[in-house]
């Protein structure tokens, strides 16, 4: 589903990720780790072609990143469904016109989707704050949030980018319960972290990264 | 259609969101839309008055002294047949006179001493506009001043030159003001709808990360944009139509014989105005959203 | 001070962080101030021709036929002492009848059956400009037609009466298109200014959290909207500089006649604009910052 | 240093804290835990003075927060040092001049500023970002800069909010070490967190607050 073949990526003359192979399957659910500024976002980035490799090959679900043209872009983005980690929510809308959003942009009705977006935020347990601008929201509540926009449409990839930093413990299993009950319907899952407690003893797949290395793959 | 629908949906929400901004940028652009509006309005009222003075230009064709009322109507039908002639009127001897007493006022006496009127009968008579050039009108008063009957012709070249220079003059102001104003007008809209525009630059950018095509990025912002513009067009022309009133009525007032120049305001301005504001605004809005690239 | 130092500086790196943002501010202040600035610049125009009419305007006193010259002298005396009086020119019969013969032009054939000069003599009197008002000019002229040997005084009542109606109109359309357009112009800055403030709403936000207090929040603001206002103000005065010496030039070749009314540009106008700008955009920013509360 | 006496607060008519007691004494570390959504948060905004109290009455040090006049409270907030949960740091200004920011808002001089500045991203080892923006940090890295914007100017109380939420095991530690260093020397700290690994086996004291009411307080 998402593969990687030597890819680097430079900013300037730095080189934050390097020597990239990577492989996950289709409905597999794996794990990136490895400390601040390692390049966890980095690697992220360049799946949904935030940022471009100065080198390698990167092929997404049927897409070839090298080959893809600028207006196809927004098609691949829609197989993907991105948890970041600055939560980029539109602080302007709603909750509810936030996680809508991701649904009209894929043309969704607007029953099903008045629909969708009122099933996902009672599954993160946001039914109530729906009305709600996201500055009125506490931090944990604006990732879960960010967490329910990247599920709303069902995409076929879902990346998620420390999506239990501002959360607690009971609500970062409730979120995690959600990710593998996705997985287990299809969606390949990919979850960014420095919290070894979300991988330990799951028997995934994880990837440990260290200045932009990889430096070993093991099964957590 | 749906995306089209989802569009104008955001772009009300959005226009009623930031309703002071976007209040403040159709006051701006109403602002611009109506300095052009005035101008305007003022180059009509200049042209219709270049126009009346140019309908009031006659020339006078002097007939000789000892002619006959009949050689006069033959003359008068000969005239009036001419393509470039508009109108003719006929002054007498006696009427002639009356005129020249009229304009010398005080200094008539100098008409007392004199007994029999020494005046000719004479012709004014209108020309059409095209023919209304000092070289042309030459060549025509040379052609006429050869009729038999015709004594003189006379016709103010002075005047002509220096109207037609006037009009000129005008034409070229109106020109240059007309298009640094309409730029001015333009810029600001642009600037405006570009200024706001900067404000969702985040959100573009989200947007774009979320898989928003470009149409579906693009459309709120014309639409919005549009819907400033129509705003602040429409108020334009609200005001316009008001002040217009207002001035007119009471130059008028000061100056009663303004009636015959000051054109009437045409309602068309209230489709105008909020046409103009539309349409600058998409011009603005769409150079303002710029190229969006992923 | 030192406060003062760091907002200069936060408020330059402010200016040159957004700099393409601050240009199209300081473009659209410019185009504001230019619109105001060309009004300025027709209205001074406008004024300085009603001032050269009224320069212009002249009475005529008419002497009894009879007078001998030793007697006109004793009048031209009298007269010139008077001091509502600013300048007295004496035009002799045989003067006036040129002159007469010369506004006839062909008409002139009328007096070719006039034997003996039937024209007086006469003064023509410049009054000084506070008398310049036809209830008061009458006054005068009755007291001075009872000197002797005067006939008779004329003086265009009527072009007195529509050149002061003319100013009258100038001077009311001056005052209402010129606080229209200044209005204008203030709330093209504010809200410009108003417009980029919004963007640093969340910048303020957290200086309050950091413990700025007010000033330190919004000197670099007034400081920013001063700037920008000043260059605004300075690329105004250079381009309606440049583009009146290029229009009035045009025009003086269209109509050399027009060199006598044009005004020529006051240098100062490097001054004033970069002025208007800047306060007009302090004022502007003040607002625009408003009231900051914790 | 800082005590709370019955104090609610509403947002609308939902209240968020209600009747809290608190006492932190000058000198203390304390860490306020609780699930998301409890009001952590809202309890530090209420000790800033970004919230205000429906009810009861609060101290900072010697400020009474019901008798504070407007213009002197910028002077509270330079008492207080504040890690933000969301950062807020400024994107258009580097990280020395974000930093820089909370130094010039308290006069100080150009020439210990720079030191001052230098020296706290050495601390929290970013030194070699100091010319970066902050979009172009991971989050992390944002993480740290915002930890050192508060502590630069060495202030009597520190509030820091989720410090660690995107930090990895190593740099929590550093940050961690960094504030018993700061709270050795006097400075006052108050962390809300709710990551349990930060306060067990401390010796401090930690508050649990649930659905805005303290549920116990307890030694870590
Ligand atoms: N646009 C950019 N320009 C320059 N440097 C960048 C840019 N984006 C990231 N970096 C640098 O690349 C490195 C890796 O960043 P990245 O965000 O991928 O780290 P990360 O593993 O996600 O860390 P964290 O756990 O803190 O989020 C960091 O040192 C960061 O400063
Ligand atoms: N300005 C506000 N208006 C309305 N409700 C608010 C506002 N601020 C916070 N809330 C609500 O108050 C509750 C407590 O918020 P707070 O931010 O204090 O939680 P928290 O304990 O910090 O949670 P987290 O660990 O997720 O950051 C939340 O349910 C939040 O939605
Ligand atoms: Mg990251
Ligand atoms: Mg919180």
């Amino acid at each position: 589903m998402i593969r990687f073949t030597k890819v680097s990526k430079y900013f300037g003359k730095e080189p934050v990720v390097t020597d990239i192979d990577l492989h996950i399957d289709k409905g597999e659910l794996a794990y990136i780790t490895g400390p601040s500024g390692a390049g966890k976002t980095t690697l992220l980035k360049l799946i949904y072609m935030a940022e471009r490799p100065e080198k390698g090959e990167i092929s997404v679900s049927k897409w070839d990143l090298r080959k893809i043209r600028q207006r196809r872009i927004p098609y691949l983005r829609r197989d993907i469904g991105i948890v970041f980690q600055d939560f980029k929510l539109l602080f302007n809308k709603t909750v509810f016109e936030n996680i809508a959003l991701a649904q009209k942009i894929r043309g969704v009705k607007p029953d099903s989707l008045r629909e969708n977006v009122d099933r996902i935020l009672t599954d993160v347990g946001l039914a109530h704050k729906s009305g709600s601008f996201p500055e009125h929201l506490s931090g944990g509540e604006q990732q879960k949030i960010a967490i329910a926009r990247a599920m709303v449409s069902k995409p076929l990839i879902l990346l998620a980018d420390e999506p239990t930093g501002n959360l607690d413990h009971a609500s970062a299993k409730t979120i995690l319960s959600l990710f593998k009950e996705f997985n287990a319907r299809g969606t390949t899952i990919l979850i960014a972290t420095h919290n070894s407690a979300l991988f330990t003893d799951t028997g995934r797949k994880v990837i440990y990264l260290k200045d932009g290395k990889i430096e070993k793959e093991t099964t957590g | 259609m749906r995306n089209v629908m989802y569009s104008l949906e955001t772009a009300c929400s959005n226009t009623w969101r930031d309703k002071w901004m976007n209040l403040l940028s159709a006051f701006l652009i109403c602002s611009g839309l109506a300095i052009f509006g005035s101008f305007l309005i003022l180059s009509f009222n200049m042209e219709s008055a270049v126009r009346k003075w140019f309908n009031d230009f006659s020339i006078v064709i002097y007939l000789n002294k000892g002619i006959s009322s009949d050689e006069e109507e033959a003359l008068k039908n000969f005239f009036i047949q001419d393509s470039d002639v508009l109108s003719l009127r006929y002054i007498s001897k006696e009427e002639a006179l009356l005129e020249l007493k009229d304009m010398l006022g005080a200094g008539s006496r100098v008409l007392e001493s004199v007994e029999e009127n020494p005046l000719p009968s004479s012709f004014e008579i209108k020309m059409k506009r095209e023919i209304l050039i000092p070289a042309l009108l030459r060549q025509k008063t040379a052609l006429f001043s050869k009729v038999p009957g015709v004594n003189e012709i006379q016709f103010g070249e002075e005047w002509l030159e220096s109207l037609i220079r006037t009009s000129m003059i005008l034409k070229s102001l109106l020109l240059i003001t007309g298009t640094a104003l309409a730029s001015t007008v333009i810029f600001i809209s642009y600037g405006t709808i570009r200024i706001l525009f900067y404000r969702r630059m985040d959100e573009i950018e989200t947007l774009k990360l979320l898989g928003a095509t470009r149409r579906f990025i693009r459309m709120p912002f014309l639409m919005e944009g549009m819907i400033i513009g129509t705003a602040g067009g429409a108020l334009c022309s609200l005001s316009l139509f008001a002040s217009y009133r207002l001035v007119s009525l009471r130059l008028m007032e000061l100056m009663p014989s303004l009636k015959a120049f000051l054109v009437t305001m045409p309602e068309g301005i209230f489709f105008y105005g909020p046409a103009a504001g539309a349409v600058l605004s998409f011009i603005g809005s769409y150079f303002a959203v710029g190229k969006i690239k992923y």
